[in-house]
């Protein structure tokens, strides 16, 4: 019986990977809803939105790499990050202008607003594969272990190795910060509670004063933020691919919608439990069991409740059981 | 077709988009003021007016209230009294007509700049911000201000204690009554050199409707003229400075409070004997 | 005939009804009054089915409704109307009324393809009812109107219309008041009472227009703070000191000083 | 007079990352028909690309019938995946009688597919690879592996023939999962495999989808350290990507010894694009061959053409690689036999489909090497 | 203009878009559009029943044209020899003890009181019955998967014809929708959004992996046809002599024989829903629906049972899905379960049915055929207008290059523009809600 053993095991192939990864639908998944809770649609061009800003970090990035600039042991993407947001922004708030701000004036219904995202993702999906390529893209550089599973074997002496890479330390970190700049901006800043007004009761907003294309501005800008930062940390993480992103959306729209569309701090727990019943359902025991079991009664069979071939039904079957105890989300009520 | 010729009808799925708080004053363009001295504070002046495309709903239709002066609007259901207190804040186009506000003709202005430029409403309906709690709608209403306005507030909590109590509750989940109270707050704490009240006491309890008479005296004895519609007419001609009644959009009889509470034709038609 | 025994219905921490226990008589028109967030609103909501009391028990004529849902409660003759105006916003103030009665057969899929005569029929007493409503409540001429599209007052009206479309056994009117010329409110008092005389109707009505309250209703019950706080003939109420406190006043201070 | 060849791959979609490539490559081998001016008494040839999305036999079936019938291509180059190959084969090639020729659909229940004598591949059926695999695998010595292949009737068919294969020679496949491509995250998967264990993890997948993820997620994580590659991941992207940090893992692809793939590596780059990445030699050959059938026929009508795709593609005759089809349309014409090797080792078996020559390549010191063939 | 003549038009548009198909293409894309369109109109007359009369926001579509899709191949396909006897009654069996379990759980969920032994009933029961459901189905399925795995593997179908499989996907996808209904309506509608949306991906997921139902991702092909095969109208000298007589070739004729079986096929399934349809909208049962769609509450106030309202509602609108999903698999004679995207079968229709107008069955038939015919038309239009742009530029410019070999992704940007500019000018659809 080795519990060490089987708890790094569990933390190197559940904890850590589903952390990473629901950081970073929880940062997606937070652009999803301030959209849908200040712009009153569900923006199905996010992902496309998430691939444009990181491409242009990869540009950039590919651009101080040829000219030698460097973080050192961080991936040289972080420096070309606000460049990214800087074009994600422009590039928001230009569609804003020629396509959104259209049917904002004229009231349109929020379900047309969701088909013309539906729109400009075709167009933004075409113009990311027409600049960058429908290939994966690997910008990742610095140094790629905060610890490698062989390192920390060799460390601890240990069967199990633990393995934190740089990316997932990176992600971590700055889903933190993020979220709670975030928070801070809409609770307790003058700009930030006009957004939530404006949110709340576009009239009456208006009937206090407050600029709702100042407010649409900001939303876009954050908006623009979010979805470059979560993009490019994915595709530090893992590799850039703009049919990925495409996909990402799914995922993405599942946490907002488990945490309660709308609400932000849903839109982070919603990433969660969205990243980790994908990890933890179909996960095989065998090897967890094989540590923690007496000698003689290792398991034989993998242990595993579903195949992973079912990962994605498995999860969403876990959110539809959320849903059953939390009909409106994790989180409704204390929406933006 | 109807009026409205991009509001779909229904489907308030929540997970397409959010249609609550949608607005529905068209954004328009803020044009020019210019100056026409004279006549009251705050007039509205022959307006015609209608809802997008529709038939007008008001017709050549007068509304003015002076300084330290209290005018009330009454009038049966579907009058136009809503709708004239809205053309006189701009959020609808008018057709014919002038709104002029201390001197400055302000047509032209969209909604947002004649916040800026010191009116207060108060809508009939959807006038608090569900979501947010209590404190922070009246903070919303000091939106525009940029002084210190916690005296402001402490003043409304006075007013109103019950809001003190429930400071932290999401306006949304408050009653009815309570509601009402949020919403002239909110407008209260602007403090605007010109306040507009669409039944500011529809639903209240006695109590509380005659403590928001009062208040309203007092505030209007600071100087700033009030604009209401009310349907507890009774009460609020007798606080009433200057009363009109409007018929189908159209004035159709205009007088002190107590002219009006006195004509019988308008007692029984509008006042209900 | 509906008896409410010992209702409580809670908002996390909040008692919004907190212990209510009345009865309502058959033939009455009871008048629910007292302090903005009694729980008036709250307790309708439990009885009327929309929301789940925390504990306690509503009865009908001795059966048990605790918890039905409303459409249940409907067809057991138990109407309501609400104090924020609910009116199907983008279907015409006709259709508004004319899709109320519970047992269209045009509401039948089956009927929709091989019954079109008898819904046809239908359908024009449907129409000519509803006239007659539209007419009564003097908003004839919006047949056509959206009923997202009329004043506030207007929707108050087409509330009360919805109750005029069926025979019902017991009404619950929040507010119907709030916002309607008192001229024609009056009207609608006069309705109230002839429903209630004539076709036998039971009346409970939320109001804080005294004189209104004053013209109908027998008895009235004044609550506070989610209970029952007195009970009696609105004058023997107007004597209640307790009910003068919370609820009444005594009338405007600034009143001698209006137009100094 | 001018024949025109369609090339109907998915452009878009899941694999969009390997067509162009292919595409390349089939316009490779038609560009150097009209240089050398042999074919059919002077004609030349085009084509009209159209796209299938790889997954939407829709699309698929849409492309196909504008390529036949408004374009009036007298051939196809494609599909490319096989589930979308059988849609506009049974659905548009067969009723028009149109001669299809795959580069890449390998799902062996093409083999018996009902078709008129019109469908060919210049790949072989991953029954094939199958076996293959299982025997590199006993030559080395290694008796337990894990198997994740991308879930598409590629990957499952190559899946379940090698762990068939492998079994009957007494190896172990510890779990045989799939993976989904284009999906945002494998932790899941990783975990299962680590967990399920075995000395090399199979990745039968493609390298830049799921494959990809898999292999850099199971390195992460250290789970495993040898790959076994099959076909689909074989390419240039994964020497690239993986030939450093996988050191010693091996793999194969369909693909000959010798020239043949060389001329056309060399082909390829100069005409820039990524000739190595994986099917775009077979997509070179599946033009090719169909050209020389062609012009065998002496005729671009299918009907007829079809008859000497075999004959074309296999001995007796003279062996002609990529660079050379100038060559052997001289040949053709004057009456003499050539056997076409091309890029891939096009050697036509039973239905119509590759024979199946396999390269296998290893991982040492940062290179792909290739170490044999079989 | 009247809203008739303005209809009449817009479709008088669509037809001559798909005539000059005929003309400047072929007449087999033409057709081709035209059968494709009518089935894209069915699933977006589906979608708005829900959608445009009752509110109900379905994701989920994908997964009922895919079980369409599979009663295609359950109903049609000839059974596998031996496949019943070494294992499909033991998978029958296993299932049936499945659903015997939750049934099970379900029933002591609710005739127990809640607490401790409940709790530890249910769990024992769902345990307990999953390992035994495992122990049955396993071996059974691997049986079946072993019979000849490239070809078959399957259970196979009914051998009955194909044409009983477009009502009974319609019962297919209206027992899935049954069951998410049951479960999923009633609640707030993000619940539905998400259910509809986790059931696609559960029965594709289904589908992609349960070889022995129907060979999971390595397809079923050859699916029987309710129309003759064009080799046999091509070999047989009475066709042949037809369309001699019409100065057809035998190709051409028969290719455009059968596609026009399958359109008369696909209309009269169209115009039967179409007429089902508008007959119940204008109706008080579609009066009713809008009034459940405008205010729930007060729906629920006046005596409708909005639940029950909802279901049926939803039940049907899956089913008219479940029914256009068989009927698209009849016509690809196959089943492909990786075609089923999301994008292609769930988006794809949204857009045709807010194009169309949302609220309004001619406008969602419309938005049926224009959408299709854009999906289809704009690759052709995308590379033209690469070649339009790349056409001054010099012969073997890096630009050029990339920019034709970029030509296939302007597709989509071709058909966001259009889309853009469609909604740009009819922001409520284009037949929109009287
Ligand atoms: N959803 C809710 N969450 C929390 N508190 C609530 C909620 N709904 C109502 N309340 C509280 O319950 C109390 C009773 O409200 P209710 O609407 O029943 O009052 P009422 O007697 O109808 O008042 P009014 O005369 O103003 O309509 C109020 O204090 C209100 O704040
Ligand atoms: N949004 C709208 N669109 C079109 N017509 C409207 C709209 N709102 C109100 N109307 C119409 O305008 C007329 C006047 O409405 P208004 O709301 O001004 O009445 P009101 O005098 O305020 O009545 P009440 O006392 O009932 O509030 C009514 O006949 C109504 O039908
Ligand atoms: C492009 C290829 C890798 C496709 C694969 N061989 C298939 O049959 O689907
Ligand atoms: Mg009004
Ligand atoms: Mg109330």
């Amino acid at each position: 019986m080795d519990l060490l053993n089987a708890f790094i095991a569990l933390s190197n192939y559940v904890l850590i990977p589903g952390i990473a990864y629901g950081s970073q639908l929880a940062l997606g998944a937070l652009g999803v809803t301030l959209v849908y809770g200040i712009l009153r649609f569900s923006n199905f061009a996010h992902g496309d939105t998430m691939a444009m800003g990181t491409m242009a970090t990869i540009l950039v990035t590919w651009l101080f790499q040829s000219m030698g600039l460097s973080l050192g042991f961080l991936p040289t993407a972080l420096l070309a990050l606000p460049f990214g947001i800087a074009f994600a922004i422009l590039l928001l708030l230009g569609t804003d202008k020629v396509v959104y701000k259209f049917y904002r004036e004229q009231k349109a219904k929020p379900v047309i607003l969701v088909i013309v995202s539906l729109g400009v993702t075709f167009i933004y999906n075409g113009i990311t594969r027409f600049i960058i390529g429908a290939d994966d893209q690997n910008f990742l550089d610095g140094q790629r272990f905060i610890m490698s599973a062989r390192d920390f074997k060799q460390m601890t002496g240990l069967d199990e190795g633990l393995a934190f890479k740089t990316t997932q330390g990176i992600t971590i970190v700055t889903a933190i910060i993020v979220v709670a700049l975030l928070f801070w901006f809409l609770n307790k800043t003058r700009a930030g509670k006009s957004m939530r007004a404006y949110s709340d009761n576009e009239d009456l907003a208006l009937l206090s004063g407050i600029n709702p294309e100042r407010v649409v501005m900001i939303t876009w800008m954050i908006v623009a933020a979010l979805a470059t930062i979560a993009g490019t940390l994915y595709g530090l993480d893992k590799s850039f691919k703009p049919f990925t992103y495409f996909q990402l959306l799914l995922p993405i729209f599942a946490a907002a919608i488990v945490g309660g569309l709308g609400s932000p701090v849903g839109a982070i727990a919603g990433g969660f439990v969205i990243a980790f019943s994908e990890v933890t359902i179909t996960y095989a025991w065998k090897k967890v069991l094989g540590y923690v079991m007496p000698e003689g009664m290792e398991p034989d069979g993998l242990v595993q409740l579903m195949s992973t071939d079912y990962k994605f039904a498995v999860s969403f079957v876990i959110l539809l059981i959320v849903l059953l105890i939390k009909p409106t989300g994790l989180f409704k009520g204390k929406s933006v | 077709m109807s009026n409205d010729p991009y509001g779909d009808r229904g489907n308030k799925d929540w997970s397409v988009g959010n249609a609550k708080g949608q607005g529905s004053i068209m954004p328009k363009a803020s044009g020019k003021t210019h100056p026409a001295p004279g006549g009251p504070f705050l007039i509205g002046d022959s307006m015609t007016a209608g809802y997008g495309a529709g038939p007008d709903i008001l017709h050549d239709c007068t509304i003015a209230v002076d300084r330290g002066e209290i005018a009330v609007i009454v009038g049966p259901n579907g009058a136009g009294k809503s709708t004239g207190m809205k053309a006189v804040f701009g959020m609808l186009d008018m057709r014919k007509g002038h709104v002029r506000l201390d001197g400055e003709d302000i047509t032209g202005l969209s909604p947002q700049d004649r916040v800026a430029k010191g009116m207060g409403f108060v809508p009939q309906t959807s006038n608090i911000f569900t979501s947010m709690t209590v404190e922070e709608n009246l903070e919303m209403g000091a939106f525009i201000r940029r002084d210190d306005f916690r005296d402001t507030m402490a003043q409304v909590y006075d007013l109103f204690p019950i809001l003190k109590e429930k400071r932290l509750q999401a306006a949304g989940e408050l009653s009815g009554g309570q509601r009402q109270q949020v919403a002239v707050g909110r407008a209260l704490m602007t403090q605007p050199k010109v306040l507009m009240l669409d039944e500011p006491t529809a639903g209240v309890s006695p109590i509380v409707m005659d403590e928001l008479f009062d208040r309203i005296i007092e505030v209007a004895r600071t100087g700033i003229p009030i604009l209401m519609v009310e349907q507890n007419a009774r009460q609020a001609l007798e606080i009433a400075d200057k009363g009109y009644v409007l018929v189908q959009g159209a004035n159709a009889f205009t007088g002190t409070g107590k002219e009006l509470l006195a004509d019988p034709e308008v007692r029984k038609s509008f006042l209900g004997g | 005939m509906i008896v409410v025994d010992d209702l409580h219905k809670h908002f996390g921490g909040f008692h919004a009804v907190d212990g209510a226990s009345l009865s309502i008589e058959k033939g009455s028109i009871t008048g629910l009054i007292g302090p903005n967030g009694a729980g008036k609103t709250t307790l309708f909501n439990v009885i009327a089915g929309v929301l789940k009391p925390t504990s306690g028990r509503v009865t009908m004529d001795g059966e048990d409704i605790t918890g039905l849902p409303p459409h249940e409660l409907f067809h057991k003759g138990l109407l309501r109307t609400f104090q924020i105006a609910h009116e199907f916003s983008s279907m015409s103030c006709r259709e508004n009324l004319m899709m109320v009665p519970g047992d269209q057969s045009g509401e039948t899929l089956w009927n929709t393809w091989f019954g079109t005569k008898r819904i046809a029929n239908e359908e024009r007493a449907l129409k000519a009812k509803a006239d007659e409503v539209l007419e009564f409540l003097t908003i004839e001429h919006l047949a056509e109107q959206k009923a997202g599209q009329i004043s506030g007052g207007q929707k108050k009206l087409l509330e009360l219309g919805r109750t005029m479309m069926v025979d019902a056994k017991i009404v619950f009117l929040d507010e119907v008041g709030a916002g309607v010329n008192r001229t024609l409110l009056n009207t609608i008092g006069d309705a109230i009472i002839r429903l209630n005389q004539e076709r036998n109707y039971t009346f409970v009505v939320i109001e804080h227009d005294m004189d209104f309250i004053g013209r109908l209703c027998d008895p009235v019950i004044c609550m506070a703070e989610g209970h029952v706080l007195a009970e009696g003939t609105l004058d023997e109420i107007k004597a209640n000191e307790q009910v003068i406190e919370a609820y009444l006043g005594t009338g405007l201070k600034n009143k001698d000083k209006v137009g100094a | 007079q001018d024949t025109k060849i369609g090339i109907l791959l998915g452009f878009t979609g899941p694999l969009e990352s390997l067509a162009n490539d292919m595409a390349a490559g089939a316009e490779l081998a038609i560009s150097e028909v009209n240089e050398s001016g042999n074919f059919l008494d002077g004609g030349t040839v085009s084509s009209e690309r159209g796209d299938t999305g790889c997954i939407d036999a829709g699309l698929a079936v849409a492309s196909a019938e504008r390529l036949i019938t408004s374009d009036r291509v007298s051939g196809i180059v494609g599909g490319m995946c096989s589930g979308e190959t059988t849609a506009s084969l049974q659905n548009v090639a067969i009723p028009n009688g149109i001669v299809m020729i795959s580069p890449s659909a390998t799902s062996p229940a093409l083999s018996t597919v009902e078709d008129n004598g019109l469908f060919f591949r210049t790949s072989p059926s991953d029954a094939r690879q199958g076996q293959v695999m299982a025997d590199i695998l006993n030559d080395r010595g290694i008796k337990e592996v894990a198997v994740t292949y991308t879930n598409n009737d590629y990957g499952k068919g190559l899946a379940d023939s090698f762990e068939t294969a492998f079994k009957e020679s007494g190896g172990t496949v510890t779990i045989n999962t799939s993976h989904e491509d284009g999906k945002a995250d494998y932790s899941a998967e990783i975990g299962a495999l680590a967990s399920a264990g075995g000395e090399v993890l199979i990745v039968a997948g493609y390298v830049d989808q799921g494959g990809a993820g898999i292999v850099n997620g199971a390195l992460d994580a250290g789970a495993f350290d040898t790959f076994m590659f099959p076909d689909g991941m074989v390419s240039d992207t994964l020497e690239e990507k993986f030939a450093e940090i996988a050191d010693g893992s091996f793999g194969q692809n369909p693909s000959a010894a010798g020239e043949g793939p060389d001329n056309y590596k060399k082909m390829g780059e100069e005409a820039g694009f990524e000739p190595t990445n994986a099917f775009s030699p077979e997509a070179y050959d599946a033009a090719a061959l169909m050209l020389l059938a062609m012009q065998a026929a002496g005729s671009n009508d299918p009907a007829k053409y079809k008859e000497k795709v075999m004959e074309v593609a296999n001995a007796p005759g003279e062996k002609i690689l990529p660079g050379e089809l100038g060559k052997a349309l001289q040949i053709i014409k004057d009456g003499g036999d050539v056997d076409y090797v091309g890029a891939s080792a096009v050697e036509l078996i039973g239905p119509g489909e590759s024979a199946g020559s396999y390269r296998e390549i290893e991982m040492k010191d940062g290179k792909m090497v290739t170490v044999g063939y079989r | 203009m009247t809203q008739t003549v303005k209809n009449t038009i817009l479709f008088g548009i669509i037809a001559l878009m798909i005539i000059y198909t005929g003309f400047e293409q072929s007449w087999n894309s033409a057709l081709l559009i035209i059968a494709m369109g009518l089935i894209s109109s069915i699933m977006a007359l589906g979608v708005n029943l829900q959608w445009g009369f009752a509110g109900l926001f379905n994701v989920g579509i994908m997964g009922f044209v895919a079980l369409g899709g599979l009663a295609a191949v359950l109903v049609s396909m000839p059974p596998t020899e031996g496949a019943w006897s070494t294992g499909g009654f033991a998978i029958l069996g296993a299932l049936a003890l499945g659903a015997g379990t939750v049934v099970a759980a379900v029933m002591l969920m609710k005739r127990m009181a809640p607490g401790t032994a409940r709790t530890l009933a249910v769990i024992a029961v769902l345990v307990i019955g999953f390992f035994v459901f495992r122990a049955l189905l396993d071996p059974a399925v691997e049986a079946v998967e072993a019979i000849n795995p490239a070809q078959s593997g399957y259970l196979g179908g009914l051998g009955l014809p194909v044409l009983i499989s477009w009502p009974v996907g319609g019962l297919f996808a209206a027992g899935a929708a049954w069951l998410i209904g049951k479960t999923a309506l009633g609640l707030r509608s993000d619940y539905l959004a998400i259910a509809t949306l986790g059931i696609a991906e559960i029965i594709i997921a289904v589908l992609k992996n349960e070889d022995w139902m129907s060979r999971g991702v390595k397809n079923v092909i050859g699916l029987p046809r309710p129309v003759p095969y064009e080799i046999d109208l091509q070999n047989d000298p009475s066709f042949v002599e037809r369309a001699a007589g019409f100065g057809f070739d035998p190709v051409d004729a028969s290719t455009l024989w059968v596609k026009l079986l399958y359109i008369a096929l696909f209309a009269v399934v169209l115009i039967v829903l179409l007429w089902m349809s508008q007959r119940a909208l204008h109706s008080p049962w579609g009066r009713m629906l809008r009034a459940i769609r405008d205010n729930e509450v007060a729906a629920e106030a006046m005596g409708k049972d909005v639940t029950a309202r909802h279901l049926q509602v939803f039940i049907l609108g899956s089913a008219i899905c479940g029914i256009a999903g068989a009927m698209m698999t009849t016509m690809d004679s196959q089943l492909t379960p990786g075609t089923y995207q999301p994008l292609r079968f769930t988006f794809l229709i949204w857009v045709m049915v807010i194009v169309g107008g949302s609220g309004n069955n001619f406008g969602a038939i419309l938005g049926g055929f224009l959408i299709w015919f854009l999906w289809v038309q704009v690759e052709p239009m995308g590379l033209w207008l690469m070649s339009l742009i790349t056409s001054g530029m010099a012969e073997g410019s890096a630009l050029k290059a990339h920019l034709i070999e970029s030509a296939a992704h302007m597709r989509l940007l071709t058909m966001g523009m259009v889309l853009l500019l469609v909604l740009r000018f009819s922001p409520r659809g284009l037949i929109p809600e009287r």
